[in-house]
């Protein structure tokens, strides 16, 4: 059961984005629209399982001395080779992430879970946070997106990201009402604040309820 | 005149934090105390103008010259941290007042967002050497305004009565949203 | 003994992560490569005929702005020219800009010149540019000699004509 | 794989951790001792709650 729990974590406990407040500079920048978000979770969750998986089979023989410098040259060689992977196989949802594939290095969930999980725990404990963060990131930035497309361009649409003209589904019902505020730089700041706020009123309601069940 | 252009651009209207979002974990993370925003901006102006100028010579007279074009992004990432090590290590020794001022930022610096950002940025962009540091030195200074305005307001946040929910965090977000947004305003200017 | 160790574990660490790099950008290069010049394929073949193999250069072009992108064209690994592709404003305005192909050989002269889009000149005038008389005007001529515009389109022949001295100018700045 | 790949990795990964353990050993000055370790990524957990925090509070009691 434990290793469930590790999983679940990272999805909604650790949530990356909402709870530990890692990796934003990705987060806003990129949630312009859903297919965006999606192609970059899928590039976090590779380079996340991946880099978790080879630190966590070499936290033994890494020396600790060296060991922040060894992540960042493993994480460093690992983006690039998605990166040259994406610009070769999915080139639509290259050029829409633009630099925010490289700049997966220097974002902290990446070093962060490799700093305080992988190069602690097992192969399959490390793979299961991986994943759990993965998708935890993932859902962060596709709730992000999801709010940012729906009021910025009125509509939602959802595009294959291997093969750009393949629509998923798509549909603009109410785009003449369409705040074009939030497809912008401020939008991000403004969605991902409100989000951030609905959920720590969830946790001070959830809060003040326990203790009004401890007063009774 | 096309430098000072360039200049302004990067330093207010495409400024780094509010539209191009590259250093948002610092902004949010920044002490609330605006001397400390100026320190942290005084460190990250230093590394991320040597670094522009470094890793620009690297690419062009190191990577292009032995076609190993690929190795682009780990050898920015090794030299900004390299850089932030030297500077550390630097302060330590010689002046252990402003490693006190600053010396908590530095290890922060290799995981900003803003100058492995910048030194992309500078590639694609096609700049040459000039160019290059004049955006070096730009985007830094466009980021410690925008964390100094940002320290002044948050210590006003602090006594402003914000709803429960939206202490602390979200706030900030809030304020650094109607901030994009005047930023967005003299979008025009360049 | 401890910086013995070090060293040796660096060297394996490099050695690895250089290893991965150049394998996989091996692996994704050529098909990056093609996708880059996919888009203008059918046009550089009709200037190079002979079966090279074109290459999208990486180069600094901001301070010209009629060239958009170069390509380099070589049979057998040695480079045969380079092909400029000019977008430039004719009569019909910068929105429907004349977009051509001009091509430089390495034996000094012109080799090739394709439009591959004028829709915005207007017909009979502008659309000159497209015509065999023009061509005949440039193409065979040495690089650096001076092409006279077609009388009755002068706003949108010298517009390409100032396209083609632009990409003369970068190719003897580059790849003379 | 061309060998200058493997030169250059050698090259820049050599120059990083020499200045990554010079930095470690060099001795923190006097007085900045409690600054806790904020290396890496955990830096909004850092800054708001680490011994930096600490000394905001002091100046504010």
């Amino acid at each position: 059961m434990k290793k469930f729990d590790i999983f679940k974590k990272g999805l909604f406990i650790e949530n990356p984005i909402f709870v530990l407040l890692l990796g934003l500079c990705s987060a806003l920048a990129i949630t312009t629209s859903l297919t965006n978000a999606l192609g970059m979770g899928m590039a976090v969750i590779c380079v996340l399982i991946m880099s978790n998986v080879i630190i966590s089979l070499l936290r033994n023989i890494i020396p600790n001395e060296i060991r922040i410098p060894v992540f960042i040259v493993i994480i460093a060689t690992l983006v690039k080779c998605v990166q040259m992977i994406m610009n070769a196989y999915t080139p639509a949802l290259y050029e829409s992430l633009g630099v925010f594939i490289p700049l997966i290095v220097v974002n902290c969930i990446i070093l962060g879970r490799a700093e305080s999980f992988a190069s602690k725990n097992g192969v399959v404990d490390s793979f299961l946070d991986a994943l759990g963060m993965g998708l935890g990131y993932t859902f962060a930035v596709l709730v992000i997106s999801f709010f940012r497309e729906l009021i910025g361009t009125g509509g939602l649409s959802l595009f294959n990201p291997f093969d750009a003209s393949q629509v998923i589904f798509q549909f603009s019902a109410f785009s003449e009402y369409a705040v074009s505020l939030f497809t912008q730089p401020a939008g991000a700041f403004i969605t991902l604040g409100c989000i951030l706020a609905f959920i720590q009123f969830l946790k001070v309601r959830k809060e003040k309820k326990a203790k009004n069940a401890e007063v009774k | 005149m096309e430098l000072v252009s360039l200049f302004i651009g990067l330093t207010f209207v495409n400024n780094v934090v509010l539209s191009k979002f590259y250093a948002v974990c610092p902004l949010l993370g920044v002490s609330k105390k605006p001397k400390n925003a100026l320190n942290m901006g005084y460190a990250v102006t230093f590394v991320i103008f040597v670094a522009s100028i470094v890793t620009w010579l690297l690419y062009n007279y190191v990577l292009v010259k032995l076609e190993i074009t690929y190795l682009d992004l780990i050898t920015f990432i090794l030299v900004i941290a390299s850089l932030v090590q030297f500077v550390e290590m630097f302060l330590k020794k010689t002046s252990p007042d402003i490693y006190k001022a600053m010396g908590v930022y530095l290890p922060l610096i290799t995981t900003n967002c803003a100058v492995l950002g910048v030194a992309l940025d500078n590639i694609s962009a096609g700049y040459n050497l000039i160019e290059a540091a004049v955006a070096g030195l730009a985007v830094p200074i466009g980021f410690t305004i925008v964390i100094y305005v940002f320290a002044t307001i948050r210590e006003r946040l602090d006594i402003a009565n914000v709803p429960e929910s939206f202490k602390g965090t979200p706030i900030a977000l809030i304020t650094a949203g109607i901030m994009a947004c005047a930023i967005a305003g003299i979008a025009g200017l360049v | 003994m401890k910086i013995l160790k070090l060293a040796l574990f660096l060297a394996v660490v490099a050695g690895l992560s250089g290893a991965a790099l150049s394998s996989v950008y091996e692996m994704t290069d050529p098909v990056i490569q093609e996708a880059k010049i996919a888009s203008e394929k059918e046009n550089l073949v009709k200037i190079y005929t002979s079966g090279e193999e074109f290459k999208a250069v990486e180069t600094n072009l901001s301070d010209y702005p009629a060239l958009q992108a170069v390509y380099e064209a070589s049979s057998g690994g040695s480079v045969k020219g380079y092909v400029y592709k000019c977008s430039v404003t004719g009569y019909g305005g910068a929105s429907t800009p004349i977009v051509y192909l001009i091509a430089l050989d390495k034996d000094g002269t012109y080799k090739g010149y394709e439009v591959i889009d004028a829709s915005g000149e207007t017909n009979g005038f502008g659309s000159k540019v497209k015509d065999q008389p023009f061509k005949d005007g440039i193409v065979g001529k040495n690089i650096g000699d001076s092409i006279d515009t077609i009388s009755g389109a002068t706003i949108s022949s010298s517009a390409v004509v100032d396209g083609i001295e632009q990409a003369t100018q970068h190719y003897e700045e580059n790849f003379k | 794989m061309s060998i200058w790949a493997f030169v250059w990795m050698a090259a820049l990964v050599a120059v990083f951790i020499g200045t990554y353990l010079m930095n470690k050993h060099t001795p923190k000055p006097e007085g900045c001792e409690d600054m806790s370790e904020c290396g890496g990524c955990n830096n909004i957990a850092c800054t708001h709650h680490s011994a930096h925090h600490e000394d905001e509070d002091k100046d504010e009691h």
